[in-house]
């Protein structure tokens, strides 16, 4: 393993020290980094977080029209309730706090603990679960939140900032969940800076399909395809969940190491698919956003938009990740 | 059992884990995210520091120690699902601890466990080997036998649990997004669970 | 070699497929990407181009306050001279064009060539070579241009955008690479798609000190250091020939394959040595802009600012890649 | 030399960079970017269907319609360099050819690649085998040796040039940028060249 780093377990904290030290804009203590002009009074403040390891995501999206703040755990390990309290009570503006939530157990589980403990805020939850590879069912962990928290965290925050309250901005959030769905595919694993050796290995030649964003492995294993064959996987998944249709917001994500040029080579492919289906791509973004550390790879995400959403996401967003419109 | 039995169990935990980590890290490298023996490692070493730093006067303030220290600094799945267990084991815990009372407590925390994780004996999880350690102290103590045959037990109970979750399929935690592939690993969790159980059998008394 | 594409020899034009359908902004035809608004009557238009591989660059910071056209070439294959003739014609509004050119044989050949055989344009060219890793000398190719590029870019095309006249962007860009300095380090070799195995073999555990964009070994092999002291060789490196003081503007450049996180903690010890000097980083840019295919490592570029220059960096800017102020 | 000598050079020297292609490449990995053997093999092919297309009709032609395509679809260093070589010797080149104006407008060719690209023999490029390539020619021709013993010779000494390459420190085009580490490796360059000429030996004639 070669990593730029100073020590396996002081990734997290230089890391922090590095993005503060970067973005003026941005405070950033006791592990949990938050707008600089927070608490906005009388706007709805949105808060994330996340086992580290998925940069930019989430402390990359923290800004004008985006969140208040984000809570940066070990890495893939998810924060601890204090963390979650300390950044909902410090983002607070008083007309409430909404949770964004990937749905992991263990994210479920600290951020339902520190809802139950914060006092004196409102909070509201919204659990991200767009992952169409992982089987949704009662008796299981369900779906996996992924790429949609981009879209999820960019949309209820341009909605936070145009005044919404809370209720609003939280069924708008879970609005946005329902109308996305995602799928990924690996080229390789991910090294995480304590184990030091790939999560798992890939053969050349192989690639895992359905992977998530914590190096875990997929549903299944199968040979390397040219890219137009992998999209084309990675839509019929995603198409035989939600049928894609009218307009449509869409991500191609790599999943840390993925050079850019092989993403346009990707994105080309997705977009003759949706346009095949008489579909059409109204938005996009092309880049590594929801990350797995060094893992090479991509994964598409699709929402299907209206006149609302698509309002709400180009409306002005500054952050260290997302910028327009300011 | 006194406060003295309690720091001693885990202290043992600490030590086991510590030794353990490197290997409950690769189990849940092979079916969830390679952190479980990391997270677990440095949780139950703060819990040691901690329970050094504020010494506690009894059993219960033992548990309730253990749990805010793996609730606040652990993360992941594991934090607050031990860190439950071993707060509702301390709610639940009756001075002076007498077998029977510990037995009872336990089976509280490990309820606790399923009822937060909302997972079930079987879903391939911690509770694989939890429960089945549950189920063999008490009724070891049920049939009177010495505490430290019970927790010897236990602990079997819980090391065989923990293997018998290696054909399961998942359908808890992370393993579950594998599906099919989850079968034919043993889960981490359960893992480190047969490890807590095998430091309670460890506790000189 | 395991990578998202079709075949080899199709890459660079699959991902100009795909830029053209996620970017309605731009145009790509005949191997060259230009701003749909161009011509600009009036403005003086830039042009850059060089081999394909190193993605942002350059076709990403076409737009709005930066460049009017790129000209992208086979993979570490300079342009043609035809594409560059083409893109100059385009996107002449009368003005003039300024050509930015890397410094590199092929590229200076190629841009030299069209600039002799372009027709009723008035040309001036721009050589970047900020890369201190590499002697300059009479005898030599003398400096590669490296990350210095997106700050020519960027700082000229503000100038353009403002109306300045072509000697005077000219005489800015150049000022821009004068003030600039640059040094590179990697972890790994990157694979081109047509040679299907890493240029270089880099055994696990060393690093390459002073590389360069096209995936050439640096200057020497060194055993693999904590980021600490990975940056402090880069930064005295760049210390020895121009001095940090003052304001900067400092970009933590990853290699293409280089996770965010651990750009952020090279970022980090940037900038402490850079307050170490009693200088100030006053500007900052931390990503993967100026790649080398699926290269892992990192680059810091370092630009001694002034307020006009602070201010055309501020400019509004709205490329693909960097967007900001609209 | 005829037009169709020409022609058969070029469709030797296609066929030659075709076979050494990866070979060329793995030698630009070494101290350059791993594209030439890529860049060329791409230009001499489309070399080869322009004039099958545009059927040239004297040595003249053949060399700017050669030159024409490689500055044109090249690209790199080596499409400028070479493109610029065939153009210039074109221009020299006096109908009918005789040996010792193909030597002269060769050498046209050679001081063209020098002076394009700012660089003499010792640099470590192509020069190095382009060099003592036209210098040998020359001689052979003085000597008034046959043209297929002066091609050879030609031949010869572009392989030594190239192979002389590898004690040298380059001074010119990417292995500069290695410094001290560019010395123990064959310039690519230098070894396309050797191919040019060994093309040149093999016309039948
Ligand atoms: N819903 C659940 N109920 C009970 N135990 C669970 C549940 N989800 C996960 N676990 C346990 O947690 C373990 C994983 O812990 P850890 O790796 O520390 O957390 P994470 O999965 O968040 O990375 C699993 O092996 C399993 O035993
Ligand atoms: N300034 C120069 N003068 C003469 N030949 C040069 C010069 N620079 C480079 N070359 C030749 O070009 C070769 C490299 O060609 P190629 O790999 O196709 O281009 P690039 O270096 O742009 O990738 C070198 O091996 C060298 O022989
Ligand atoms: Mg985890
Ligand atoms: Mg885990
Ligand atoms: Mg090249
Ligand atoms: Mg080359």
């Amino acid at each position: 393993m070669k990593k730029l780093i100073n020590a396996a377990d002081s990734v997290v904290e230089d890391a922090l020290a590095g993005l503060a030290a970067a973005h003026p804009a941005l405070r950033v203590r006791n592990r949990v980094v938050h707008r600089a002009d927070a608490p906005r009074p009388g706007k709805v403040a949105l808060v994330s977080g996340g086992g580290s390891g998925h940069e930019p995501l989430h402390a990359g999206f923290v800004g004008h029209g985006m969140l208040d703040a984000a809570c940066p755990g070990e890495i893939f390990t998810s924060p601890v309730p204090d963390q979650i309290i300390d950044a909902t009570q410090a983002v607070d503006g008083g007309a409430g706090v909404l949770h964004i939530v990937k749905n992991y157990t263990g994210d479920v589980l600290n951020f339902e603990m520190a809802a139950e403990l914060v006092e004196d805020v409102e909070v509201a939850s919204v659990l991200v679960d767009d992952d169409v590879a992982v089987q949704d069912s009662l008796y299981t962990a369900g779906r996996r939140g992924t790429g949609a928290t981009l879209f999820v965290e960019k949309i209820a925050g341009a909605l936070a900032e145009e005044g919404a309250p809370l209720a609003e901005v939280a069924r708008v959030a879970r609005e946005v969940n329902e109308r996305s769905r995602s799928f990924g595919i690996a080229l390789t694993s991910c090294t995480t800076p304590a184990a030091g050796r790939p999560t798992f290995d890939l053969p050349p030649g192989e690639v895992e399909l359905g992977i998530g964003i914590h190096g875990e492995p997929g549903r299944t294993r199968v040979p390397l395809a040219p890219a137009r064959e992998l999209v084309a996987v990675a839509m019929a998944a995603i198409h035989g969940d939600l049928p894609l249709r009218d307009d449509l917001l869409v991500l191609v994500n790599g999943m840390g190491a993925t050079p850019l040029i092989e993403l346009y080579v990707v994105f080309a492919e997705v977009e003759a698919i949706v346009r095949g289906k008489g579909a059409r791509v109204a938005r996009s973004l092309v880049g590594n956003y929801v990350t797995s550390l060094d893992m090479q790879g991509f994964s598409v995400t699709v929402c299907r938009l209206d006149a609302t959403l698509t309002r709400l996401w180009d409306a002005p967003v500054e952050t260290p990740a997302l910028r327009w419109g300011r | 059992m006194d406060t003295d039995f309690f720091l001693a169990w885990f202290a043992g935990m600490a030590e086991l884990i510590r030794l353990r980590r490197d290997h409950l890290t690769e189990l849940d490298a092979a079916i969830g995210d390679a952190d479980h023996g990391t997270n677990l490692d440095r949780g139950f070493a703060e819990v040691r520091q901690a329970l050094a730093e504020w010494p506690p006067t009894s059993p219960e303030q033992v548990l309730l120690s253990a749990s805010n220290t793996l609730i606040r600094r652990v993360g992941g799945a594991s934090g607050p699902l031990y860190g439950t267990a071993f707060r509702q084991m301390g709610k639940a815990l009756d001075a002076p601890v007498t077998p029977a009372g510990f037995a009872a407590a336990f089976e509280a925390g490990v309820r606790a466990v399923a009822r937060l994780g909302k997972a079930a004996p079987g879903d391939k999880t911690m509770l694989d080997a939890l429960a089945p350690a549950s189920r063999a102290l008490t009724q070891a103590v049920q049939e009177g036998v010495e505490v430290r045959e019970a927790f010897e037990r236990a602990a079997r109970a819980a090391e065989e649990g923990a293997l018998a979750t290696i054909p399961l399929l998942a359908r808890k935690g992370r393993a579950s997004y594998l599906g099919e592939r989850s079968i034919g690993h043993e889960d981490p969790g359960a893992a480190s669970s047969a490890l807590i159980m095998a430091a309670l059998a460890s506790v000189e008394s």
